[in-house]
């Protein structure tokens, strides 16, 4: 790792290193938190409050704010994962198998929203809950990617190897991703020409895109709090009987 | 009464570890799930198609499903010695079969009952059918966990079973098979059912009355 | 707008307040899950730590 | 207990095939309440098929089992009877109690609660602890506890001693002793010396045929 | 060269063992067989139906027989120590398990080569799509079993690995799937096949050069 | 084995957790050509999970292992090791002859040919038995036929005497001697007393922590 500039290890090592993670995490929930709320709420409410009716889809369209932030995200924490994952397998670095397996569940949370927004919208729109389009069918099964790795991490006692186990899989779906996800567009197309009206993508107007954008960037904090929540609870489960640990109960009691 | 407490102690059981190894326990879910999207993903995104076929291929799917996860049912006990323990134990060991039955179809039936409508939504399968889908699902899935367990006694002696017991019990399951899809069917063509229903619920209450003792049999000679 | 219209949605209630209600809450479970569980953990830690103590 | 005075275990020409082999044939012997009866023999020489014949797990080739003067089948036996195999029936993922009481839900009530039974194999304050977490002698000793809740005459023990060490042995012999003692009875398997001395003990020796 | 001694050796002795335990041979074949005729009997004799679902019943049905075929991979190897031997012998772990990936498909994927099209006769699918089922199976199940060794090099060291396999594994499964029923459909639609074929092709050749790898890390992790 | 006389095993500072409990820190030892060490400890104190570490099967959570002077990585420790564990890796469904041949294609071949080897451990005659019509301590015996066919400095041994018969023991205490006599070196486990007096035999004692 002698390309990696001495200061910026040494950085990596001491934040890697988990009572230090755990202390700074609890520093920034805080100011994360914060710029959560305030992006959320302006999200909310340039969506819901100022953001004209659609001319075509009526009020409908306003699922577009959580839909398509949760469809994104679902995306962004799955390559997240397998990064920490190639992290995890090649520096045997801790901290990484404790974020992606944070990751996991968040993100297998905004593939469901996806799902779900997406099924609600739908139905309006295309008169039926689901139809079998590349994008959501590759959707669909990016959420058994998901719940593939909660499940597989579950399932093996030894954290340590399960940790390994998760981030080989990552990384095996993260190769997969694009392919299922071309693939399923292409058997579509040779299937199938559009039976239900895809979205005529409106050229988006402004008062309805800043506020997307906004609660893109909101579920991105999101994200950040609840990884960290998440890698918090993971470190101390892996660590209970170090002494930061324990040091950090008898100051609790 | 004690042979009422040791049925329910084994009920009990059952669920306490279902439930301690949550991961294992939603897995014949997932598994049915993914059969059912396998479908369409193979066929091609054919409304019409789907439509025609959804019954089959949910039923079909659940039976895979549940013949999957019978391997669980009397597998741990038999590699623990638990198995020989019930054996042994002074009470009609029918009645203790009966109890795994029932533990096992309350972690693997019931949740199929759960999302086999929705995924029936998703194929395209007409309103009117849900109705139906939903009777078949409640008569006929215990009957897939009792006629399965025969099967399974058979076989859980040996090491790798699971294969066998698919060629065991598959056959078994063709009359639930073509009653309940072809209920399912017929519901949503919009003809009357009754005949279909009745005919598995003479099976179920024939299966709850003859399953056990044969289960039995063959638990103690794969002890053996 | 008055508050009526707004919950009202043009008509498209059914669809678009489930789709938020979902939404907040699948994500506030992920944010209170882990946070519950840690309550829980460091409850149960203390438990044996005085076990421990005891013995 | 209240049979224990009386109860005997009589086995009258017993002989076992396995795969064509002779293990044993005509194999006689009777073991009474106060007595134990320990089998010897080299490496598969029947020891353990011996005694799963005798729990009723596997059928003998030909020969009776009488338990107090009644065949088997006819008289009380599988419930004064209590089996420990290699297998101990216990569930990794359940804790020690709860293992306990399913055990006991499926059997008898006996001798000692739960919580006595546990001070006695020296597993007092485990009641919470998942099986897994045990080490292999502490599974052993649960396995045996169970003996001590269900209510049984007769212990037929696969090897007991198989994987303790020192200490563990020590315990377990004194459980037997003890067990054997209060009128109890009990056919084991060993590799062991065994150094219970001052037991009532039969030898068996199974001669290896090949 | 030793170490092509050694990976001749793995294929033979897993054909051997294969032999050995020909019962448990035949199985993956009969499963295929019996779910492809489960879907006549749960949708009722309608040909023209049938022949539509042809080559997506006979994937989806190749995918699950290959998939309950994988246990069988590492599970006896991992259980009698052969495979810490494996481990630890002084040669390139991943070619050894190439060797058994290898094994592996002339047990259960060749079979499936010869019994497909007489099913896929059997349901209706014409004639001139035959080549063409043909050739995807014999591009594709190579490929379900390199990416299933990685499914089962994961799970092989849990007790009940089964069912979780499946969650891992039919993802990955997916595009294979598409690709080759959607080949096979648009054989029998008298379209042009190349493209499919040859996206098949180039997958095969990724996953023989790529998939060795993380199985043999994974194998280390479930040692451990 | 020209490099017999020189082969050394050092293991450095060698520590493992077990879910979060300490099983052994800061070990320190030494094995030279000729020597041999028994680990002994109470039940669970975590002998077998050294084993596994030293010859690799398992990661140790911190620690060296060093053979002839370099780190077992970059060293030949791998060809030169070999593991019998309680699962010995024989095919049941193989027969005896099958089984050594393939573990003489995976490795490298050693000091003895295959019928020589089965001479040695009294197999001779059974070649062409299939591996489960053998008796529990002909298994073993066929595990260790294994070491003598291929090349191996270092014997890694978990339990050899486990569920062996008097004769047993003694067949393969004289093997284990006369691979150290002649240069090799051997760790092993056992809860039997060794009766390998004229051996150089180290011992070293696990202290179980709980
Ligand atoms: C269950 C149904 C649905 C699912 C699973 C789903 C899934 C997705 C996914 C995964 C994306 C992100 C794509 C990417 O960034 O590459 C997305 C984006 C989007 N979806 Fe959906 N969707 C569904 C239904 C709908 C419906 C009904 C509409 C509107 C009528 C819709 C409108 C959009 C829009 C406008 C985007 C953003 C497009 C872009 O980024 O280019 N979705 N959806
Ligand atoms: N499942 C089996 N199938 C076929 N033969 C078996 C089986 N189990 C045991 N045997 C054979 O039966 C004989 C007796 O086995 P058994 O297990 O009763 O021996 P044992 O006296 O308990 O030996 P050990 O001291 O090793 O426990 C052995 O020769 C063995 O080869
Ligand atoms: N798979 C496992 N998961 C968790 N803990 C384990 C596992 N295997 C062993 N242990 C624990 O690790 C410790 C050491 O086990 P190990 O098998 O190394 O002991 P041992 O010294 O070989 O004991 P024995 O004399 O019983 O063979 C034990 O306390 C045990 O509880
Ligand atoms: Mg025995
Ligand atoms: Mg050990």
């Amino acid at each position: 790792m002698s390309w990696i500039p001495a200061p910026v290890s040494r950085f990596f090592h001491r934040t890697s290193s988990p009572p230090h993670f755990y202390a700074l995490a609890d520093r920034f929930i805080p100011w994360l938190t914060a710029i959560f709320l305030l992006l959320l709420g302006a999200g909310l409410y340039g969506g819901l409050y100022l953001a004209p009716t659609d001319y075509q889809q009526g009020d409908s369209y306003r699922i577009i704010y959580i839909h398509v932030p949760a469809a994104w995200m679902s995306l962004f924490v799955y390559v997240m994962m397998a990064i920490m994952g190639g992290i995890a397998l090649v520096w045997r670095m801790k901290l990484a198998e404790v974020m992606l397996i944070s990751s996991a569940p968040i993100g297998a949370g905004f593939t469901f929203v996806a799902l779900v927004t997406g099924s609600l919208w739908g139905k309006p729109m295309w008169g039926t809950w689901w139809v079998w389009d590349a994008r959501l069918t590759s959707e669909l099964i990016l959420l058994f990617l998901y719940l593939g790795v909660i499940s597989l991490y579950g399932a093996i006692e030894d954290k340590r190897s399960a940790a390994r186990a998760v981030s080989i899989l990552a990384l095996v779906g993260v190769v997969n991703i694009p392919i299922i996800h071309y693939s399923v567009e292409w058997w579509n197309t040779l299937h199938q020409p559009a039976t239900v009206s895809k979205l005529d993508k409106p050229s988006i107007h402004i008062t309805m895109l800043v506020p997307l954008l906004l609660m893109a960037i909101a579920f991105k904090f999101y994200y950040l709090i609840a990884v960290l929540q998440a890698a918090k609870l993971e470190l101390l489960k892996r660590e209970t009987s170090s002494q930061w640990v324990k040091n950090m109960l008898e100051k609790q009691a | 009464m004690p042979l009422i407490r040791a049925f329910l102690a084994i009920i009990r059981r059952d669920l306490l570890l279902a439930f301690r190894r949550r991961a294992e326990m939603a897995n014949p879910l997932f598994f049915f799930v993914l059969v059912v999207t396998l479908f369409p993903l193979a066929i091609g995104a054919q409304p019409n198609l789907l439509q025609a076929m959804a019954p089959g291929v949910i039923w079909v799917s659940a039976l895979l499903a549940t013949l999957l996860s019978l391997d669980s049912l009397f597998r741990s006990d038999f590699e623990d010695g638990s198995l020989e323990q019930m054996l042994l134990s002074p009470h009609a060991l029918s009645v203790l079969v009966l109890g795994k039955i029932v533990a096992h179809w309350l972690v693997s039936g019931l949740p199929l009952l759960l999302v086999a409508p929705l995924l029936a939504l998703f194929l395209g399968l007409p309103e009117q059918a849900m109705g139906t889908l939903w009777l078949t699902l409640i008569l006929a899935t215990p009957l897939l966990s009792l006629i399965g367990a025969i099967g399974v006694a058979l076989t859980v002696g040996l090491r790798r079973g699971g294969m066998l017991l698919s060629l065991l019990v598959l056959p078994l399951y063709v009359p639930v098979l073509i009653f309940a899809s072809g209920a399912v069917d017929r519901a949503a063509g919009g003809l009357p059912v009754g005949a279909q229903l009745n005919i598995l619920l003479a099976m179920l209450l024939a299966a709850l009355a003859l399953a056990p003792l044969p289960t039995s049999i063959a638990l103690k000679m794969s002890v053996n | 707008m008055s508050w009526e219209s707004f919950w009202y949605m043009g008509g498209y209630a059914a669809y678009v307040w489930p789709a938020y209600g979902v939404t907040a809450l699948v994500l506030a479970a992920n944010l209170v899950w882990p946070v519950w569980q840690r309550k829980q953990l460091f409850r149960q830690l203390a438990i044996k730590q005085k076990r421990a103590q005891s013995k | 207990m209240e049979n224990v005075q009386h109860a005997t275990l009589e086995v009258r020409d017993l002989s076992c095939f396995r795969d064509e082999r002779l293990l044993f044939s005509a194999l006689n012997f009777e073991v009474e309440a106060g007595q134990s009866l320990l089998l010897e023999g080299a490496n598969g020489s029947g020891k353990t098929t011996l005694l799963r014949i005798l729990c009723g797990l596997r059928e003998a080739d030909s020969g009776r089992i009488i338990w107090c003067g009644q065949p088997a089948e006819a008289s009380n036996y599988y419930r004064d009877m209590a089996y420990v195999g290699h297998a101990d029936g216990t569930k990794k993922e359940l804790t020690v109690l709860e293992n306990l009481k399913f055990a006991l839900a499926l059997g008898v009530p006996g001798k000692y609660q739960i919580d006595q039974a546990l001070d006695k194999v020296k597993l007092a304050g485990f009641d919470d602890n998942p099986v897994h977490t045990l080490s292999a002698g502490q599974k052993r000793r649960l396995s045996l506890a169970r003996l001590l809740i269900t209510q049984n005459v007769l212990w037929i023990l696969d090897e007991p001693f198989t994987s303790l060490d020192k200490q563990g042995i020590a315990l377990i012999e004194s459980l037997i002793t003890d067990h054997i003692s209060h009128g109890g009875m009990a056919v084991l398997t060993s590799h062991h010396d065994l150094r219970m001395a001052d037991l009532n003990l039969k030898r068996i020796h199974l001669q290896a045929c090949h």
